[in-house]
C-alpha cells in the first residue's frame, strides 16, 4: 500500500506537502481552508513583534514562470495572531509558526511566544530578501545563522527549523551553520532577491524596489540547494521553491529532501494543488514501486556520496 | 511581463466633485465586475473596477488617500500601470433587475446595467450618494435605459434617507428576479436581508485590502475565501455564510478591524 | 537621430548588444554569422591553456523559461583558437576573449596570449558555476576578484572586464574589488547554480549533477544585480541574464547597464534576435524620447542614490 | 520540462551483428530525418535519427562507443530519456527519387523511403555496407516498394565497392528528379559531384559532434551553419558551399580534425 505519511522531527504529516510561509496564512479560517485543500502541515505568515504594514505597493510582479514579491512582513504582531493561530489549530494538522525578528533575542522571544500558542515546530526565517534588517540581512552568515538556532532552541522545546537563503555563496554552510546551533531540520530555499524594471516607468515596479522570486523558475536552485544541504547535514531538509506538480515534489525528495513547501503554485492553481500533488506523487510511487514517501527521500545521491 | 501592462490615459475627467473617471488609450478586455491593480510610478498601487471596458478602457475612482490623489494629477498622455483584469465579476441572470449603488459603489455596477440594458433585461436602480452632486452614473445609467431611484443622505435630490430604505420601498412596489450591489458594506448586509426576505437572489461587490490581487497574500480575505479570487462579486449564499460581512475586516497588517 | 552606438572602455559599438560568452563562438565562422546577424560585439567561448573535452552529457536541460547547462568549459585550448579569433576578426565588429583558468597567473597568462592574438578586451570568466577548480570557485570572495583582476591589469594593456558570479551573498562587494584591482569594466551576470533531477532516472539529469541555469527564468536576478553593482561601483557595467527583447535590454540599461550580452536567447530565435533587440530598443528609444542608449543608463536609480 | 521525457523500452533487436533497433512504447512525432538527443542515465547522451516515427517510435544504432554499449545493455521495460525531434528533416520532393545509404546512414532514410513510397513516387535505393549481413533495413525498404541496389565493400553481396560507384552507375542507367543521401562525408561529397554533373538536386543528412541539439553550444558547427538546427539535412546549395564537408570538423574540445 502506497503510504503518504512522513514525520518529521515527531512531526506527523498525513502527507509531504506544507503551505509554505508568507501564503494564505495572515487569517486563521484562510489556514483551515488550505487544511482542507489537503496540505499535509501549514507553515504560517512570519510573524514579529509589531504590527507591520509592509512595503509600498507594488508588492507583486507576475512573470511568466515566477513571481517576484516584496510584502514586506506585514503582520499584527504575535499577539493579536495568536487568535489566528489558535482558529487554524482546528484543522488538526500540524501548524508551524514562522518568526521573524531583527536579533537573536527577539527571535527567541517570539519562538516563545509561538510555543505558548501551541505551534508544533517554530520556522526560523532567516532569508527574506527584502526587509531591511531582518530575514536574509541576519542570515546570511553561518556565525549569525548558529548563534540565533542556538539562543532560540535554549529558550524552547518545541522543533526548530531554520530556513535558509540562497542568496550566498554557500547554502551548505549555513546549513551546517544551522545543525551546530541545534535546529532540528533546515528549510530551503526562501527567494532569490530580485528587480523587475519597467523600461516605461523608468524605475523598478516594486515599492520595495527589490524583491524576492519564487515560484518554477527557481526550482532548478531549490532543488541545488536541497541536494548540496543534503550531503552537509545529517539533520532533516524540508525543499521548497517552484514545487507545483508530484514530479517536482519528488525531484526534492529524490534530492534530499523529507517533506516539501508550496506557495507560489497557489497562484495559477489555487489551494486545490495541495491534493492535487498528493494524488500525483502517490502515482509515481504506485508506477515506480515506492511504498513509503522516506524511500525516495535522497536517492538521486546513490553511488555518489 | 504577464501581468503588468503600461497605460496611456486619453482623458480624465470630473465625475463628481470627489470622483474621476480616466479612460485610457489602451484596450481592456473585463467582465463587468472584474478589477484591476492599478500602479501609480513612484507611489502605490490598489485595486479599482474597470468601469469601462473593452477599447478606451477606464476606471472611475474616489479621491481617498496618497494613491488615489497622485492619479487625479495625471493629465492625458500620462502613463500608468495597470495589472488584471482580476476576480469573478458578475453573472447577468433574471429579466426583472433591481440594481442599488451607493457611492464609489456604482463603478462596477454601470458597466452591468449597460449590459443588461442591452440583453433585454428590464433594469431599475437605486442610486444612493451624500448629497446631490456626488451622484455617479447617473446620467449614463439613465441613458442606458434604467429606471431611477435617487436617494441622498441630505435630501439634496431624490429620497431623502439611505438607499436602503429607498430600495426597500421599491422592492414593496416592484417584483425583481435579481438584485446586483455595490456599496458600503453595511448597505450590503441590509439588502441581504431584503433578499432574504423577498426570496430575491442577489450578487454583491465586496472591498478589502488587496496587495497581491491574485490570491496568494491573504489581505483580502473574509472568513477564509478571498476577495481577489473567489470575489469581487458573491453570490447571496456566499454572502450570508460570511460572519465577517459588515462585521469586520483586515488593515494592512493584517489586524482585525471592524468594518 | 536615435543612435544606437555605445562606447565601452574604448571600444565602438554600432549597438550595446553582444554575443554572450559560451554560445555559438566556437568557431571563427559561428562568429561572422553573428556579427552579420547584427551584434555590436562578440565574446569568445571562455578559452583555458589545454584543450578540454568538458562534462560529459547531458549538458544541457531545456526548461520553459531557462536552459541548464554544464558544458564544462569545452574548448580547443588558446594556441588552436587563435586561428578562430583571427577568422572572427573580419567581422569589423569588437571580439571580445573570454579566459577561464585555476590561478591568478594562469589567468593572466591567458589574457596577454589573447591581447597577442589581437582581441579587443579580455572577459575574465570568474563565475562559471559548474567547472571545478575555475570559474566561480575562484572568484566567489572579494579578495581572490581583486587579487586576479589586478595581476591581468599588470600584463595587458587592452580594457579587461571581470565577469562576475550572482552566487553570492553581495555581488557589489565583488564588482567593487574588481574595480579595486583594476578592471575596466565588470560584467553580470552569469549563470545560477542550478540542477534538475528526473525522478524516473532517481538521478540529476546532467553529466556533471550541477549546471548554470541562464535565460528567461534569471532575468530579475541579473537586473537586480546589475541595479546593485552600478550603485557601488564607478566603472561600466554589462548586463547579461535572460535578455531576448528590446525591453529587456532597456531593463538592463536603465538599472545601470552601459552594453548588455545575449546568449539563451538564440535558442529559441536564433542569431536574428540580435537584430531584433537592436529594432525594439530603437522602437522604444523613439517613443519615449531618447536619442542616446547612454541617456537610459541607470535612470532607474534616478532620485535614489 | 519541456525538452526531456523519458521513454520505455519496448523491443529491442538485432538488424545486423552491429547495428540495433530499440523502439519504444511512447508516441515521438517526427519528420523523417530529424533527430533526437538520447540520454543513458549515468552514461552519456548523444544524437540518433529518429527511425521510426509517430506510434512505437525508434531509433536504430550502430555500436560504437561508451554511450551505444550502454544503450545495447537496455531491456524491454528499462527507460531512457529522449529530448527532441530537433532540426530540418529531409523535405520530399520530386517523383523519380534516388536514395543512396551508407551503412547506418539508413537510419533516418528508411522512414523517408516508405513516405515517398505511400506519396507514388519511384523509388531506388543504393544501399552499401561493409559486408552482406551489415546490410541496414534492406527488407524493409524493399517491403515498402523500393527498387533494390546493393553494394557491398568485400562483394559478399550485390555490387563489389563503393556506394557511390554504384549510385554512379544507376545514375546513368536512369533519370532521376531528386536525390537523398546519409553515410559517411566522403560518400557524400563524391554524391555531390555527381548531383552537380547530372543537375540532380539532392539532400543529405550530416553528421557532427552535438552537445546542446537546441543551436546554442556551436559543436556542431560547419562553415557558421549548424547542424543541428540548420540540418542535420542540407540541400545541395549548402553543401557545395561547406569549405569543411568531407575535409575538417570540430572534436568534442573544439579542435578542428580531418573528417
Ligand atoms: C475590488 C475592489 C474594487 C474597487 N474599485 C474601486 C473603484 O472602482 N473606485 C474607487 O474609488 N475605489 C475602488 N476601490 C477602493 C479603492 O481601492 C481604494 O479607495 C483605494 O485603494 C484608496 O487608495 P489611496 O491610496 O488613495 O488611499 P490609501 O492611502 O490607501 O487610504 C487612505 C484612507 O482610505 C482608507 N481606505 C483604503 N482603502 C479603502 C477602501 N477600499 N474603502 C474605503 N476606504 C479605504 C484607508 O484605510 C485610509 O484611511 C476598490 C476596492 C476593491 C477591493
Ligand atoms: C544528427 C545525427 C544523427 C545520428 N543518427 C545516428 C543513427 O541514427 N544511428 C547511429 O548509429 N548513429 C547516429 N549518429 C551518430 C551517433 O551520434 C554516434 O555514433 C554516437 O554518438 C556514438 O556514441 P558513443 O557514446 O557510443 O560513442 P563515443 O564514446 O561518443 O565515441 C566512440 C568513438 O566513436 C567516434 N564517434 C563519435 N561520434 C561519431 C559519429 N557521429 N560518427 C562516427 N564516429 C563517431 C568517436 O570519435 C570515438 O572515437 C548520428 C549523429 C548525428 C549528429
Ligand atoms: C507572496 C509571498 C510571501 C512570502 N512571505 C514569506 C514569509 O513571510 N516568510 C518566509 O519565510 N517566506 C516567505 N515567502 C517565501 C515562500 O515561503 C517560499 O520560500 C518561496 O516562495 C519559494 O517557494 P514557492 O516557489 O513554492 O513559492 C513568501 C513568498 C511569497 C510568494
Ligand atoms: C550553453 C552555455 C554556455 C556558456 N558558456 C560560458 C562560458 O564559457 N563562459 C562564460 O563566461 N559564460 C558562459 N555562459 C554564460 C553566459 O555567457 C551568460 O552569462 C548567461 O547564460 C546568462 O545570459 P543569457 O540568459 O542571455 O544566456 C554560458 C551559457 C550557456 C547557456
Ligand atoms: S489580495 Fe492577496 S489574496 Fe487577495
Ligand atoms: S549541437 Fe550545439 S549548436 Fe549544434
Amino acid at each position: 500500500m502506497t503510504n503518504l505519511a512522513v514525520d518529521i522531527c515527531g512531526l506527523r504529516m498525513k502527507n509531504p506537502t506544507m503551505l509554505a510561509s508568507g501564503v494564505l496564512d495572515e487569517t486563521g479560517k484562510s489556514m483551515l481552508m488550505v487544511a482542507k485543500a489537503g496540505a499535509g502541515a501549514i507553515v504560517t505568515k512570519s510573524i514579529g513583534k509589531e504590527p507591520r504594514v509592509g512595503h509600498s505597493g507594488p508588492t507583486i510582479v507576475e512573470l511568466p514562470q515566477a513571481l517576484l514579491n516584496a510584502m514586506g512582513l506585514p503582520n499584527p504582531g504575535i499577539e493579536a495572531y495568536a487568535a489566528e493561530i489558535a482558529e487554524a489549530r482546528a484543522g488538526e494538522i500540524p501548524i508551524i509558526g514562522s518568526v521573524f525578528g531583527g536579533s537573536e533575542e527577539e527571535i527567541a522571544e517570539l519562538a516563545k511566544a509561538m510555543q505558548g500558542v501551541g505551534v508544533a515546530a517554530v520556522e526560523l526565517n532567516l532569508s527574506c530578501p527584502h526587509a531591511k534588517g531582518y530575514g536574509a540581512e541576519i542570515g546570511s552568515t553561518p556565525e549569525m545563522v548558529e548563534a540565533i538556532c542556538r539562543s532560540v532552541k535554549e529558550t524552547v522545546t518545541i522543533p526548530v527549523f531554520a530556513k535558509l537563503t540562497p542568496n550566498t555563496s554557500s547554502i551548505a554552510s549555513l546549513a551546517k551553520a544551522a545543525e551546530k546551533g541545534g535546529a532540528d531540520a533546515v528549510v530551503a530555499i526562501n527567494t532569490l532577491k530580485g528587480m523587475v524594471i519597467s523600461p516605461e516607468a523608468k524605475m523598478p515596479v516594486l515599492g520595495n524596489r527589490y524583491g524576492g522570486l519564487s515560484g518554477p523558475a527557481i526550482r532548478p536552485i531549490g532543488v541545488r540547494c536541497v541536494y548540496e544541504i543534503y550531503e552537509a547535514v545529517n539533520i532533516p531538509v524540508i525543499g521548497v521553491g517552484g514545487i507545483s506538480t508530484g514530479r517536482e515534489a519528488v525531484e526534492y525528495i529524490m534530492a534530499g529532501a523529507r517533506a516539501v513547501q508550496i506557495g507560489t503554485a497557489i497562484w495559477r492553481e489555487g489551494p486545490e494543488v495541495f491534493s492535487k500533488i498528493c494524488r500525483e506523487i502517490m502515482d509515481f510511487m504506485d508506477e515506480y514501486g515506492y511504498s513509503k514517501v522516506s524511500e525516495m527521500t535522497g536517492v538521486a545521491h546513490h553511488g555518489r556520496t | 511581463m504577464v501581468g503588468l501592462r503600461i497605460f496611456t490615459v486619453s482623458d480624465h475627467r470630473n465625475e463628481t466633485p470627489t470622483i474621476k473617471s480616466m479612460r485610457f488609450k489602451e484596450t481592456l478586455i473585463a467582465a463587468p465586475g472584474q478589477f484591476v491593480m492599478v500602479w501609480v510610478p513612484g507611489v502605490d498601487e490598489f485595486p479599482m473596477s474597470v468601469s469601462y471596458a473593452g477599447d478606451r478602457c477606464g476606471i472611475t475612482y474616489q479621491i481617498i488617500g496618497e494613491g488615489t490623489k497622485a492619479l487625479a494629477m495625471k493629465k492625458p498622455g500620462d502613463k500608468i500601470g495597470m495589472r488584471g483584469p482580476y476576480g469573478r465579476g458578475f453573472s447577468l441572470q433574471g429579466k426583472k433587475l433591481l440594481f442599488v449603488g451607493g457611492g464609489a459603489g456604482m463603478a462596477p455596477l454601470a458597466p452591468l446595467v449597460e449590459m443588461a440594458s442591452i440583453k433585454g433585461a428590464a433594469v431599475d436602480l437605486v442610486l444612493g450618494a451624500r448629497t446631490r452632486e456626488e451622484m455617479l452614473f447617473e446620467s449614463r445609467a439613465a441613458v442606458a435605459g434604467a429606471r431611477m431611484h435617487l436617494s441622498t443622505d441630505d435630501g439634496s435630490i431624490g429620497f431623502k434617507g439611505l438607499a436602503t430604505e429607498l430600495a426597500q420601498i421599491v422592492v414593496s412596489k416592484h417584483s425583481f428576479d435579481h438584485m446586483y450591489a455595490c456599496g458600503p458594506e453595511k448597505m450590503l448586509v441590509k439588502l441581504l436581508t431584503i433578499s432574504t426576505e423577498k426570496g430575491i437572489p442577489m450578487q454583491a461587490s465586496l472591498e478589502r485590502v488587496m496587495k497581491c490581487g491574485i490570491g496568494i497574500c491573504d489581505s483580502c480575505a473574509i472568513d477564509g475565501k478571498h476577495v481577489c479570487r473567489d470575489g469581487p462579486v458573491f453570490n447571496d449564499g456566499d454572502l450570508r455564510k460570511f460572519a465577517e460581512l459588515g462585521k469586520s475586516k483586515l488593515d494592512a497588517a493584517g489586524r482585525k478591524i471592524p468594518v
